[in-house]
């Protein structure tokens, strides 16, 4: 069970997550991030949901839309908001970017450039817990877009045939750039294909922190037993349009969609259990807004003045890398 | 004349092209109402319809494996693949399938189809949207490669392609989208495999195509008094090897320059031509200026370095005048 | 309703697939046939049930093991021969091969040397006869092996999405190469898959040739009324080893399995259907035999004495086609 | 020493290797029991057990992304694909991840894995079973390619791929299976990019890898008197221009010959390296032969034209020596 506290933390890293969105959103603005950047907004309890289940030395791999998973996950927020601004003291060292955010200390083993790239990159984590007798457990994130590519076939596949402890997180957000996904979905639940696979496929309430949770606490049971894999698939939202340069269709956001998704904001939904069931405090969202605004203000500082990365060192191992002194 | 942008250039080829023929459609991922992540294809569902206008899930494979059975079946498919990178995950249809089953089929069959996709480096959005992968497929037999620079050879290369009736990889640069041009309207068109003399020189043939073009302009425009003849391919395959000959024979040097790492590259193949076709005729070795030789990391700092530079060709073209490094 | 003359028929098509494998097998071995060959023997059930529920000018995509549904979709049995022994005469002027059989006129789109790679272009003469109206139906064969390619997942899909006039025929013939399926498939039915994309998912006897052609017929009407595709799972069983260098491991060809399979021999059972209810005379498969290997002596010998393509011919095609004057 | 075939040289090498380091494990269709269809891992299944001799779907993408995620959490997979044709299935995980993962990550992960392929041409089997694509992936930044000719290289050169941290794509032919050669036992290995001079000679340098080798070493046989220096570059990734460059300081003359298709194969990226790093030494200009640049036709008598030719060798070597064609 969940203590009070510990519902409290989820309720701030889900709060950390959706201000970070915002403020890279603003950066982006400025010119001080660059490239394509993927918003999580609305998507939060998701990933807070699913890496609260996991321990730190569980492996998750990530997308293109992987601030969250990173931030969930317990990576460093500076580092995140400096590897944004390309710099040296990035999470990857500038290398990544926001689609490529790697922090193996933390388990998180990379973003995804490639729609249903990471699909078939975790069964070897999840390979690689079996082969050496290790409980850790792996979680592949991917939206329902990527659940249309071949490696999803692939991989839960062979997932189940070896009982690999691996969990297969569909984020289905309705989206998958400017595509609503009824257009590209033949059957509206991905977590239906599972029983192809003999492996058990659920449902959760992905914009509900704690379903989120209890379900994937679940499947990391049955994975780290042994049991095999489990495909769960999270019915939440991308509030968000696809990138900062890709505008929805107006046709494709129906009003009454978008308001009836607001109203099933995560945090606004775990708030209010909270309050409900916890007794707690009213105004203690504002303190941890003010508290992460606080953050935030250090990381943003500690990474705008971060250097870049130095142009003579990677030249130095991209030599020997990659042999380029051959040229 | 009208001046229209790169894309608008693309779309109206597409759409004369539609028009003339019920059997050309475009098919790819948000290509249907939202008319292509990259506005290329703007309007035509609305004008044809969702059958002509396909959005697709993403399954690269499925588009790819679609338009190579749709034109086994007499249609006309104008594929659009994102980005040049994510090729990397329908290779088999395009290599194996697309570009065999002519041959294959004992000339049974055709397979005239264009796979419309969006390369180059530049935007800071790291190592699996950065290639230029023309050289694999030039090395697959069976496929056409087309690059326009432009905005006017945009439109005339790509009625060529979906006239053409063999698959034709046609790679457009996001950086050129948006430039203007002169292009006119009408039923022409540009054959595929003829290079064009952007100015005609005597002291070094200098051959480039698609976004490279650009920075070997800038790379010209450092110096003050430079006799080059600048040859835009235009297509890689089938490739006018004449023209790029005959231009050597003239100047006696030649560099060649494109986006795509050196290593295995089209300058490469271009150099191996030169030599074979006009070695007595160099005064200097050939050369290639192309992108760094390392998946593009994501800092600016760092991507600007691996990218083609403009200083790159500078330094090279005045070595091959002057034998100095 | 079949008519008995028709039952007949499919007898005879059954035996000249068994026959012509069996032939193909001594041609190789005597060197008049090289390169790969896959032997479709204890399958011709699925080849000449699904062949059947189709017209002439239906569609199909057949695979590396494509002999017999070369055979049952109608093509000269000369040209195939033909075709296998390199002739100029073939069905692909000896461009082909065993595992690229086109035959365009009666509606043979190719076998397919990559495991899944015809999958994906089945959905294309599907996508075109909707797109012109026209109610050509199309058939795709895959055995068990090909259902865990990424193919698979892609097309079933697209094709459910947008109701394709598309059937897919997978041939369970229990054995991907070496490997008997029970290592691959995580559920052993492939028909199981059919529900996660909203199309039907139908299992056949695939030793009887009549289930699998109602069976067929079903799904062909459904497919020509714009309902869209089924995936129809024959169950069969591969009685050769792979292809003629590939032996079987022992442990894998279990005395039991191989001895019920045979007795499941789909020419033994439509005989004797046939015999039972159609009171067939008892020599009629003699007489057929006789008549096919008639047959398949004037084809052969026809084969045999066609000429080889000519180099010159092919080099004057090969110029224009792949601009090889360049170099 | 004992006398092994080109298998077993490649067994060896896995089995050591296995034997010294516990996380080496082999992966692939048909590798467990019957220890793949080329039967290179016999025995590994008996010995190791199902997971460190893993049996596989037809699943080329997972198989690949399998590696790429055991490599990232410590294990170094050695996968089989079966013909380098299927890679076409799994371009995605080979360029785009295994070859990318480290740099992106900013070096904090190795990426220590094998990708064993079969190549080549010659067996009727038509143009889905006949490529040579080693170019590709000389054209990825991030990816290794060795190619053995023989059975001692086959298990020095395997020994060094396994122990190497980045990818590797090693090409073995299927018509070198049953070659059989001295090879020591032991725990020596063959360091990736270092060339063998086969022989040492005055008036040309040949530079071939793999099966290609042995056509040229067929043509030398055709000449009554040469002094031909060959080549066997062993890797072609990283490449040992150093050896290629001094040897034709030394002859003046140089053709490569490999299987694969001229196009941007790997010959011509040599001829550019070459022509870069020692125009002033040639006496004539570097050639290359390498197959015909169509999809492979399955007739026996089409194929035999389609492949690198003895006689297209001699042809050029002899041009390359006279001048004369
Ligand atoms: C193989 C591939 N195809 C296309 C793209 C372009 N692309 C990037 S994100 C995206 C949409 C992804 O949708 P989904 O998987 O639902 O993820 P979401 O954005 O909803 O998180 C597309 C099409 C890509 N990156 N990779
Ligand atoms: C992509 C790919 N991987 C592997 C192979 C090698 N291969 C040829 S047939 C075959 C087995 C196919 O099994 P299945 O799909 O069940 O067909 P069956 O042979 O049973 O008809 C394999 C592995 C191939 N041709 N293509
Ligand atoms: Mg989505
Ligand atoms: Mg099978």
């Amino acid at each position: 069970m969940l203590t009070r506290m510990q519902k409290i933390q989820m309720l701030k890293s889900m709060m950390i997550i959706r201000e970070f969105e915002a403020l890279i959103k603003k950066l982006y603005k400025e010119g001080d991030v660059e490239g394509a950047i993927h918003c999580y907004t609305g998507e939060e309890a998701v990933a807070v949901g699913v890496c609260n289940a996991l321990r730190k030395d569980d492996y998750i791999f990530s997308t293109h839309r992987g601030h969250g998973h990173a931030i969930a996950k317990g990576c460093s927020i500076k580092k995140v908001f400096a590897e944004l601004m390309g710099r040296e003291t990035g999470l990857c060292k500038g290398m990544g970017g926001s689609m490529h955010l790697f922090d193996i200390e933390n388990g998180l083993m990379g973003g995804n450039g490639i729609v249903g790239g990471g699909i078939p990159l975790s069964l070897g984590t999840a390979y690689a817990s079996k082969y050496k007798g290790s409980d850790r457990v792996t979680v592949c994130f991917f939206s329902e877009g990527a659940s249309n590519q071949g490696t999803f076939n692939e991989s839960i596949n062979m997932a189940a045939l070896w009982k690999l402890p691996l969990i297969f997180v569909c984020e289905n957000n309705l989206f998958a750039a400017t595509t609503p996904s009824y257009k590209t979905l033949s059957h509206p639940d991905i977590a239906k294909r599972a029983d192809g696979y003999s492996i058990p496929g659920i449902i959760a309430d992905g914009n509900h922190v704690l379903d989120v949770y209890e379900k994937t606490c679940k499947a990391v049971n049955r994975a780290r037993e042994g049991e095999g894999p489990t495909l769960i698939e999270c019915k939440t939202y991308r509030v968000e349009g696809h990138c900062m340069v890709l505008k929805d269709l107006p046709q494709h956001r129906p009003k009454q969609e978008v308001e009836g998704w607001a109203d099933k904001d995560p945090i606004d939904i775990l708030e209010k259990e909270l309050m409900q069931d916890e007794g707690l405090e009213k105004d203690i969202r504002e303190q941890l807004y003010k508290e992460i605004q606080q953050e935030f203000n250090e990381a943003v500082q500690y990474a705008k003045t971060s250097p870049f990365p130095d142009i003579n060192e990677f030249m130095k191992i991209a030599n020997s890398r990659y042999q380029l002194c051959e040229e | 004349m009208r001046r229209i942008s790169y894309l608008k250039a693309i779309n109206e080829a597409i759409q004369e092209e539609m028009e003339r023929d019920n059997n050309v459609f475009v098919i790819g991922e948000d290509v249907g109402e939202y008319g292509g992540v990259w506005g290329a294809l703007r309007g035509i569902y609305e004008k044809y319809g969702a059958m002509r206008a396909q959005d697709t899930p993403i399954s690269e494979s499925g588009i790819i494996g679609l338009a190579t059975g749709a034109a086994m079946a007499g249609l006309r498919p104008v594929a659009e693949i994102m980005y040049m990178d994510f090729l990397t995950t329908c290779m088999d249809p395009v290599v194996n399938q697309a570009a065999k089953a002519d041959l294959m089929s004992g000339w049974q069959l055709k397979i005239p189809m264009v796979i419309r996709t969006q390369y180059g480096i530049g935007t800071r959005e790291a190592s699996q949207h950065s290639q230029s992968l023309e050289a694999w497929f030039m090395h697959t037999p069976g496929l056409k490669v087309v690059v326009p620079s432009n905005p006017y050879d945009a439109k005339g290369l790509l009625k060529a392609s979906i006239r053409d009736d063999t698959p034709v990889i046609f790679m457009e640069n996001r950086l050129l989208y948006n430039d203007i041009q002169d292009v006119p309207e009408g039923t022409w068109e540009i054959p595929l495999g003829k290079a064009k003399i952007v100015h005609e020189g005597e002291q070094i043939t200098i051959v480039s195509y698609g976004h490279a073009l650009k920075k070997v302009i800038n790379a010209l425009n450092e110096f003050n008094e430079i006799s080059a003849e600048l040859i835009d391919l235009r297509t890689l395959v089938p490739m006018d090897i004449d023209t790029i000959i005959e231009s050597v024979k003239k100047t006696g040097r030649i560099l060649i320059a494109h986006d795509a790492v050196e290593k295995c590259g089209a300058g490469a193949e271009i150099v191996r031509l030169v030599i074979e076709k006009a070695f007595d005729y160099l005064d200097a070795e050939p050369l290639v200026c192309g992108g760094l030789g390392v998946p593009t990391p994501f800092s600016g700092k760092l991507e600007d370095i691996c990218m083609l530079r403009t200083e790159a060709i500078v330094g090279k073209i005045q070595y091959l005048l002057t034998g100095i490094i």
